[in-house]
């Protein structure tokens, strides 16, 4: 077995050791992330189905009013 | 008619190598099989199309300026490349092996001598430069990756992400595979090159590119064709193995209902997974660092432009320069080697192996618990293959037991897949790199 | 076990100081205030997360290869740095100040020593460099805004524009408490740093990080982080201020209806607004040529498809980037200094007297003219922060008279405060840069 | 009062200074314009409210067919 | 009251030269043709910005950092330059020169002297560099053309790929034009400039800039504006030319209905140019290449994602920056020249003797084939300036038989001319690159 | 007849040579695949129209059931 074939075999086995201890502790820690969030932070309930902010960096207030504007026209179309 | 010999002369007809021909019919298969039978178009459309213009004669479009000039041999400017390289005599093969090993400041002046002399970068080159070379279009595709990844299954039975550490094995007994070979004669892989090789047991385009891209870049185009080309074959490669390792019975295995993740979950999630990254293992910070940080702007719902984006003209614009850019490594002197077979063989082991790894740890599991709490068809979606792989889990689920619906109980071990490579690839460059 | 032990030493765990344990603390803090507090999300999370990353150990991810050559410090790489930098001996310290303050061509032979040696540039040393240090995108991103800005309520009522020139003495004001503090010797700023520090008194995140960028980077960070803090804080600074300086009868007055803006006017306005730039200050021609082009883009109606991208999609990316690149220098070194925090106290003085130089000016006004005008409420929108502060205009014009609405015309002085500021950001370029 | 101190004065006393002349111009450059166009270049009265213009740089014609094609469908199968 | 003095003479109003304010003129002017007249807004807004940006006085915009040193002209920096760039000396006059006609590296290191002086390159100056001196940004662009052009009408009747053909004699004739001038020593053309003016007959934008940018980049502002320009004003230049070569009967010749075309067409038909332009005329294989990816991710109908991106984000990107960096080559000393004149003299010439031939050609075809299967009026489509020269041929059919609907007819010699004037730049880039 | 000149005919006569020669190739090359595939190649009759594919590069799986949820949501509301 020469040395490139034994530089494979440790790189696998400290590979797989990795991976494994590594994932191994992001299932305690995610574990345990999940079980506090459960316990000290309750979901608000029946929250409403808000749409989309999509906050603009500057100036864009007048897209919401055209928006709203569209929308009322398109129901009370479909109103009629 | 001095002028209508030299436009034949130049033309590409009367250039062309068989190499050349023979990548631009490969270029036109890959193309094939991204159209008409959908394997992975998003990627392979833009790298066949690429590998056809990167073996266009005579254009030159994946070579650099000095290489250029080099093909275009003429006496004075192989003269100077000569003596900027180092070279003795203006030997054409010597002074491309100068140039390719010299280093950053050498480099830097023979393609300011090219330049000079007229010749400049091919457009693919420049791409390659600036999309791979720089390691950008990889991390910035794995950011949208990250902003299009829903961690909800995988944090409501986080388990499952020990399906997504087995299938790694793939990965390592393929490195196993690729030294073997090396050790016995057959081809000749350095240990970087068998590191890289072995990454397309994770089955995750960007993580392939990123980790061939700065272990064995002469290999990226090989690697990164049979990374996407298995992936779109999950599903005709899994379904035998998985049939093979598991009973009807325990194919029937229905698994109970995931429970509610909260948001509040789902933002800490890349968070604790960042913290882990950076206290373990720094080296894998760069490709799970922009991924955590795509699932956070996705996850935390106060910067949606900034995650819709990601997902969407960003990385289809990233997409478009990788492909052409990895198309740029389909050149004739660099595909057409025996090793690119060795690549291929040793691919589609690495996935077979993976899959195979992932049921028997399920499996695995089940006899640990002494229960039958998991389902072992979901284990094969260990390899990632985003969502194809956990599709295949679910489908042969169905065929089983038409009322036993897997594909959120494998899309857990399908993301953990994903992780589990990256955090692979940050080992493979730690000790290798 | 040598590589157990390799991949201990490499590990975060174990090389973690101090220094970038407080900046991860510090840069969770940035993100919980983004997404729980809403604190200008679509930049503090970038930054936030880019902190995080810069502080990972032993990544490197903010630091170039000439940087993470000296601190991986093997012997021989230094010696070679040493030659390349003309420094006796190969001190750590003295290699890092000799490489910050070499020119441009001894830096580029030091960055090639490094890159031969194996080292490169971090990720996010990369992306400030092309974000940053090119200066592309706080003018990529102040385009877009210029895109998004509706210059209708200003060209109604122009005088607002003596408003937002107003506030804009909290910035000269800043620089003037900021030198103070150097010559008393409790802080050591130079003149460029107070110039610097006294942008974050325009309330405008790109002109603040475009004129830091020019006149001090190493400050960059800390400015960039109390810009769009104090921003996201404008309604709990602002409000307290207004009130003290304002009767409940100024409070209640309320404004004629704005008349209606030609389109003619509004594609004349950035064209007038340009030519006068051109004429009077040229250093602040970058800053609001873009701002200008975004806006014509925006007005002329007849390049839709342009305008809505640098809306969106453009401004998107590179506001991705340049949040990541600030994050960048969210290094504990440059961070955790006494400096930072002289930059968060000088920086609220700043907005506190613009918010209250604006509110007098408007008083002012309506003294000169012998009547009531002008509710001095809109003063405070003069700091621009748009459109924050002229909803807390809006607010308050509210309380003190349900029927009074103050938003369309707080609208004016909020972007004559970003013209205002763009100015002022050229004349210290001008003067000090 | 040292040197720093002094430089910063001066830059306070230029600065506003310079930023109140050009905004106190652009008020005048501003208002002229304002009432030239007010006088010369009449807005045009009632314009019909027309859909946003995306001129594509080539042969896009064919997309906004297919968006009257689904709507025409989804409309028809509304009204059923 | 120094620094008063300093403000005043640095201002741009005790700087700016006649030409200067000329180009002023000029960029407002083309605003007003984009904004009012609806000339080619998408490149002409930017262009017409660009080019008033880049003629502020003293702001450099448009200038390397080695042209911002020399323009200030301290006694020692100048030294300095004088020995990098081998001058005896150190006029103004003389560096600029030198300067421009210096290698690449002698090039490289006058840029490290102005930027340790403290200069650096104008914002525009940048853009120009990565947009089009790199060629990336046309090349994107024609990408995008690609994913925006439909080829059925060409497949049905693909002889109109004549009438593209015939189109390109206006290039052609224009170059001798140009020679021609240039040999009568009216005006100072090399065969260089003389094919990049050509090229304006083309009616093809990103054409026009990539063999501009390849073979006189000098000239490239004018040529730009020039090709946009005309392009616009097709709808004026071609009807005359188009009635004065055609019988009233000729015009009201009806076309049979195009057959349909299949979708297996559309897909093969892109690698199918591909490849002839492969084997063919390796020099056009960047823009052709471009070109046909861009239809094949279009047809192809598995990339739609990508196909969006290239047809909206993509394009709208780079054509922002692509028109500011045209803008950037329209500074006085360049653009003001009798030269220019030239230039829009030539274009509109080989635009109407594009158009004349199209018709010809037309005619000449009917007359082989003893029939009535074309109206001429389509042949003018043939210099492209998709899709308004079909629309003119349309408008003209309409007139002549109202039942007469030519549009379609229109589309394939409207798209051969977008692939006649790629290969004719292909030939000039051959034949003089 | 100097020699610029000279060059421009020479290149005008090669340019539009090729121009000609390439197109025409361009002409036998697309109608005789047309012939071929018209004749090889059927193509597949009354195929049903299908939605816009949005292939996403990964999991992006939950998107459509959103979608179809705020639809049937939609169509519920409206049909009340
Ligand atoms: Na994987
Ligand atoms: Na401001
Ligand atoms: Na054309």
């Amino acid at each position: 077995m020469d040395n490139l074939f034994s530089e494979g075999l440790t790189l696998m086995a400290f590979g797989m050791g990795f991976v494994f201890v590594f994932l191994t502790l992001l299932v305690l820690v995610t574990g345990t992330m999940s079980r506090l969030v459960t316990r000290f932070v309750p979901e608000p309930v029946a929250k409403a189905p808000k749409a989309r902010p999509r906050p603009a960096a500057a100036g864009s207030a007048g897209n919401n009013d055209e928006l709203v504007a569209v929308i009322t026209a398109a129901v009370h179309k479909y109103r009629k | 008619m001095d002028k209508l010999l030299d436009l034949w002369l130049a033309s590409g007809i009367s250039n062309i190598s068989v190499g050349q021909f023979s990548m631009m019919i490969i270029g036109l298969g890959l193309l094939y099989l991204a159209i008409r039978k959908n394997f992975e178009p998003l990627l392979l459309v833009p790298i066949g199309f690429g590998g056809i213009l990167a073996n266009i004669p005579e254009a030159g479009l994946a070579f650099s300026a000095v290489e250029n000039a080099i093909h275009f041999a003429k006496p004075e400017v192989l003269q100077q490349l000569a003596v900027t390289l180092g070279v003795s005599g203006a030997d054409v093969h010597e002074l491309t092996h100068a140039y390719h090993v010299s280093n950053v400041s050498t480099h830097a002046a023979a393609s300011m001598v090219a330049q000079d002399a007229g010749y400049s970068n091919g457009m693919l080159y420049n791409f390659y430069l600036i999309a791979i070379a720089s390691g950008a279009a990889p991390l910035i595709i794995f950011m949208g990756v990250g902003a299009m990844t829903d961690f909800g299954p995988l944090l409501a039975n986080p388990r499952t992400l020990f399906l997504g550490a087995a299938a790694q094995f793939g990965i390592f007994a393929t490195v196993l595979g690729a030294v073997a070979l090396s050790s016995f004669g057959i081809l000749d892989f350095s240990i970087q090159d068998a590191a890289a090789i072995g990454i397309i047991g994770g089955a995750d385009g960007p993580t392939a590119i990123y980790v061939a891209s700065l272990l064995a870049p002469q290999l990226l185009g090989a690697i990164a064709v049979a990374a996407y080309s298995y992936m779109a074959l999950v599903p005709l490669i899994q379904p035998p193995i998985m049939r093979a390792l598991t009973t009807a019975a325990e194919r029937k295995i229905s698994m109970s209902q995931l429970r509610h993740v909260s948001k509040t979950e789902k933002i800490l999630f890349p968070l604790l997974l960042l913290i882990l990254v950076a206290m373990l293992l720094p080296d894998a910070a760069p490709l799970l660092g922009m991924f955590c940080f795509g699932n956070l702007m996705r996850e935390c719902g106060v910067v949606d432009r900034l995650s819709d984006t990601a997902q969407n003209a960003l990385i289809n614009i990233v997409t478009i320069f990788l492909g052409l850019s990895v198309g740029s490594k389909l050149s004739a002197d660099k595909f057409l080697d025996v090793q690119t077979l060795g690549i291929l063989v040793l691919g589609i082991v690495a996935f077979g192996i993976g899959t195979a790894c992932g049921v028997i740890m399920a499996k695995f599991m089940n006899k640990l618990q002494g229960g039958n709490a998991i389902n072992p068809l979901i284990g094969s979606a260990g390899v990632s293959a985003v969502p194809m792989a956990a599709r295949v889990s679910n489908k042969l689920g169905l065929e089983a037991n038409p009322q036993n619906f897997l594909l959120m109980h494998a899309m857990g071990p399908n993301v953990a897949g994903v992780i589990g490579s990256a955090v692979a690839a940050g080992v493979m460059i730690k000790f290798v790199g």
